[in-house]
């Protein structure tokens, strides 16, 4: 990682913080609906992970959290911010919301809202690049609680079994809503609980990107070159609850002030500024640069986008079209 | 007789129950440090205890299933499925062990659990996440299905289901937790089969359950004031078994059934009911029944599409209109 | 055109789509090395090899996933699960994801597999193994469920199955497999929607589906020579969606309908077209419309309970002679 | 382990062997219907461990081959060949068949066809045991391929997490139908999988009855003594094929042969012959009366009992009469 990669990291992980703030504010002011889970805290896991893979190459598939997983593979945030608000111009046309971001065109296979749902999908991108032949990766994010699911165990049994080429990062940030993981799970090392798939696995700081970038790598490079699957953890924090209505009454002060001091964005900053690679001034202009450009493209594409069609409710629910359905004929 | 909430009402059946009989637990994830989702069970953790009001790990069908071992032992188990969309996680266990271990232990063991549910398309949660389930609890022998639409029934149902020897699912929604209500001071037991007619007419029958007999109700005001059709509106709270001969009656009296469902018309509420009112009393029907449903779309994330594909009062009032050619 | 089983049907299927498309590939337990439990993948694992005919780990929901995630890459994956009891485990992934997956992605991505799965009663397989679920995957948006009663749409159903680009779930039945008839030589494609007259009549019409298609076709026998009375039978291959306006076409022409169903009745196939019957061609009916459905109970392993809780050819002649007073 | 308890459980276990080899021929006469999975080969599992517990008392609960633990836990076997025969008189009234042999009066809770249904079930009768503050166990007997199961992660996580006292026994015989284990399985050593839920465990030759007591006691121990949950591995093999319609054609001879040679009642008798404890005749009358006992008093109560009348065909769908059905009243 040299400091261009850095200052661009910088950039992108602020980006992405500004960008869930804005969502934030959105869904105060009812422009965006549904369930909103927001990253804050959590982006030097997307962003270190991805960054030592190919995204927009690599599949990756996450939970409901999952806005930046997207734009860091190569969504338009403007698609994003516009999904958001139930736009036909969304990158799920209005249809899909917070928890279904998807955009195949850049293989970020979706947000999914099932608990444990991605783990066994994950398996199964890895199998069909496998019998392709291709060098891409299915890359799966999901939390800490999801490992609790049976899908985990059956998709990473699987995974192992049949040599695929799977990274699943775990973003452990020690709560699933309001229950603390050790509440939830007898084993809350989560990197440990591999060892029953006999799938190599790594526990890494996730709030210093750096740190990520390097273990992913680690990950990355073991899966790409045909080892098999790959579970990297990664300690994180999420700043916000839960959902937006989620009260995040479970945590205390102290904890919570624990986890700000080791901001993933004011860390990867003060580095550079010591490293005299960027100054305070250049910081604060990119900041507001980024703010400019998420009010003045993102949100006002979003809201000047079009609703979809009333009369388009039923598009979508099945092929159009579709010749065998009619026996190959039509 | 106080006014309370839906929630409160199912709180306060939790409480009254696992304060009468210690072998009453209830079960759940978030459901205790952080009293529930909907509310249902605040304070009961700090009441009751981590041994009694377990907040479980994301293992739906894992805890569904340990509810039922524990109620083999006469555990007393409520579960809350946070949302019945991950209730297809636990199938397995609901159908084939808690449903059929009576039937193949030739009476010797039963699964007295409950499981409540919210389901239901609330505002703007999705596909995933707005999931109408009640026909596929009803399909199969051995479960009881049951669907509060007011407190009091919230509240009697649970009560009821927490003492029933057969595991019951109760259908909640997720828009009505903080509906208030009537409940009753003293301790009060709805059945769990049978119907309550919520408003007496003579014209047409509206059968709704849990959400859509408020716009039957809301329909049938309509359709009195300004349209001078006298609607009846029969509350379905007992899903499985349906009330047979309630139906029929009030078909008998009215000779026009339009039922109202928020899930997708296939194989659902809509349709049993019109069988049942085919079975028992067609030549009784003066006009083809309807069913009103929703469209047959997974639930769009959109406010506007999301409103087009599920019913309201104006769609019944419009399907009891054309019935009637008015 | 040439005799064959069913299995051999279904086999002739996965084997020249697999010829056909290095992308296809089959999944289920035991369905490699051993062939399969039914055969339909007798002899595959040794023509294209472990990577494309897979014998899973006994993980419903993990390689139903699994498949889903592959078929968003373009793969097609036939999953067999060996009993649809099993099914309810896979649910989860089948509809939260591969139902709605075109929807909630606005179009984007499509789970083009076909699971496929031997639901029905067999020889006293018990409550656990006899389970007919058919209604369940029938009832949710965005699958399309089809059900061969008869080798030739076995082929035909499973060669357009694994073509279509949405998620087809094939319900075939236990006892079916080893059934002869004719399955044209050359490559064959039946819809996947519509429905077909199996027989013709004009006085009353029998609708069945897979197994229920052979009672209702002995039924029509039966009836035509000892009661004079001449029996339609529709095959209703195609479940979801249903064909309503074959439906509708066949009962404006008898004026009477029976549906047979071997599940139990609540929120069936039997509902679904009494409904369906109910909204197309009320005024058409000249009997109230009748269902011959499972007993409401969980299947016993007893024989002579077992034969009690299903219904049969004699049943429906009873229902058609009641229907019409001889 | 003394002289007498081992010469009792000689017969024990021969007497099972007799009971599954009488199936065998009822199944091929059609008196028996269904799915018929038989246990020769694997008494050692089931006698040995349950004899470190407390049969009758600890609550026993497992798959489909489940007509040995059912007798072991005190059920009559004329009840249970009664229920194989679909008898009135059988154990399930006829109505549960060979997977679903009940006998809840000696705790016996159940045989189960969902290959992982039991996992969660045995999780929560030791929940049930823990809140009534008894001081049974309950005991899950279990194969090797249904380890892959979802429920067993989610259970085993459970019964860690909360410490409940549920002993859980997997018997290994390699196979999951015709699939071998390790076509299956990532980690093939079961007692190495639950690693991931801190559950301690062990792994113990299933054919050499005095082993799996001597594993069974220690692990009956810690579960009683309320440290929570114990996995115990017993390394077995059937004889016959996985159920009657199986041809077993996927084993090698050799396999076969190798395992026949550590028949665990061979194994047992030819012990208790080199130590003087018994002779080939005593071996040989006891066999003899078993025959007879079986023959004479156990399918003769089946073939004699009336079969389960048609008019009941629809009891034990819901409880009778239950009064809170109706609001309390009738
Ligand atoms: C199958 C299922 N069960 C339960 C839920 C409700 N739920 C949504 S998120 C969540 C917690 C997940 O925690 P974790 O996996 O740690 O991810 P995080 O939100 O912390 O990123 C729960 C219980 C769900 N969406 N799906
Ligand atoms: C949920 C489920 N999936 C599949 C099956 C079919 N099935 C029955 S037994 C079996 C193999 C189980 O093997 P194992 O757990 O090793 O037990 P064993 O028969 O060897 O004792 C399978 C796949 C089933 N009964 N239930
Ligand atoms: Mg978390
Ligand atoms: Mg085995």
């Amino acid at each position: 990682m040299n400091v261009a990669d850095k200052k661009r990291l910088l950039r992108e992980m602020l980006y992405a913080r500004r960008f869930e703030e804005r969502c934030y504010e959105a869904y105060v002011e009812r422009k965006i609906g549904g369930f909103l889970h927001l990253y804050p805290g959590q982006e030097a896991c997307c962003h270190g992970v991805l960054e030592a893979a190919r995204p927009g190459q690599d599949y990756v598939i996450t939970g409901y959290r999952d806005h930046v997983h997207a734009i860091k593979c190569g969504a338009d945030p403007k698609e994003v911010m516009a999904e958001l608000y139930a736009k036909e111009t969304g990158s799920s046309k209005g249809r899909g919301g917070s928890m279904h971001i998807f955009d195949t065109g850049h293989h970020f296979m979706g947000g999914y809202a099932l608990v444990g749902g991605p783990f066994p999908l994950a398996a199964g991108m890895a199998k069909a690049i496998k019998m392709k032949g291709g060098d891409e990766i299915a890359i799966c994010f999901l939390g800490d609680a999801a490992n609790n699911q049976g899908t985990f165990h059956e998709s990473l049994n699987m995974a192992k079994l049949w040599e695929l080429p799977v990274l699943y990062v775990c973003e452990n940030n020690l709560y699933g809503i309001g229950t603390r993981i050790d509440r939830s799970t007898a084993v809350i090392e989560q990197y440990k609980r591999v060892s029953g798939y006999n799938i190599p696995s790594a526990q890494e700081d996730g709030q210093d990107i750096e740190k990520v970038f390097k273990a992913a790598k680690k990950a990355v490079d073991y899966v790409r070159s045909g080892n098999g699957p790959y579970f990297l953890e990664l300690m994180t924090y999420r700043y916000r609850g839960h959902s937006m209505s989620d009260s995040n009454a479970y945590r205390s002060k102290k904890e919570e002030r624990m986890w700000s001091e080791r901001d993933p964005i004011i860390m990867l900053r003060d580095r550079l500024i010591k490293a005299g690679e960027i100054s305070k001034d250049d910081y604060k202009a990119m900041d507001t640069e980024i703010l400019d450009n998420i009010e003045n493209e993102v949100i006002a594409f979003a809201e000047s986008s079009p609703e979809p069609r009333v009369d388009e409710l039923e598009k979508y629910v099945l092929a159009e079209n579709d010749p065998w359905v009619y026996g190959g004929g039509r | 007789m106080a006014q309370i909430m839906y929630w409160e009402a199912l709180r306060r059946a939790h409480d009254e129950e696992m304060d009468r009989d210690p072998l009453v637990i209830c079960m759940g994830e978030d459901i205790g440090v952080a009293g529930g989702t909907y509310k249902a069970t605040k304070g009961l953790y700090d009441k009751y205890g981590a041994e009694r009001v377990i907040d479980t790990p994301i293992s739906e069908n894992g805890y569904t299933g340990l509810g039922i071992g524990a109620s083999f032992l006469g555990v007393r188990p409520i579960i809350e499925i946070m949302s019945v969309n991950f209730a297809w996680l636990a199938m397995d266990q609901l159908f084939n062990s808690a449903a059929k271990v009576r039937y193949m232990s030739g009476g010797q063991l039963t699964a007295p659990l409950v499981v409540r549910s919210a389901g239901g398309t609330a505002h703007q949660l999705g596909a995933q996440h707005s999931a109408r389930m009640e026909k596929v609890f009803m399909g199969i022998a051995g479960l009881r299905v049951v669907t509060p639409s007011n407190p009091r029934q919230a509240y009697g149902l649970l009560k009821s289901a927490v003492r029933c020897d057969d595991p019951v699912y109760i259908n909640e929604h997720e828009l009505m937790y903080n509906m208030k209500g009537e409940v009753p001071d003293e301790e009060y037991f709805q059945p769990l089969e049978g119907s309550e007619i919520a408003r007496e007419g003579s014209d047409v029958t509206l059968f709704g359950y849990n959400i859509s007999v408020h716009w039957c109700l809301q329909a049938a005001q309509t359709l009195a004031k300004e349209h001078a059709i006298n609607a009846e509106v029969v509350d379905l709270f007992a899903l499985s078994p349906l009330d047979r001969s309630g139906i029929a009656a009030s078909v008998r009296k009215t000779h026009r059934a339009v039922i109202v469902e928020e899930a997708e018309p296939a194989v659902g509420v809509g349709a049993e009911v019109m069988a049942i009112i085919n079975e028992e009393c067609f030549f009784e029907l003066d006009a083809a029944p309807l069913r009103v449903s929703a469209a047959n779309v997974p639930m769009p994330y959109n406010h506007g599409l999301e409103k087009a594909a599920i019913p309201n009062a104006g769609d019944v009032v419009a399907a009891v209109r054309k019935m009637l050619g008015k």
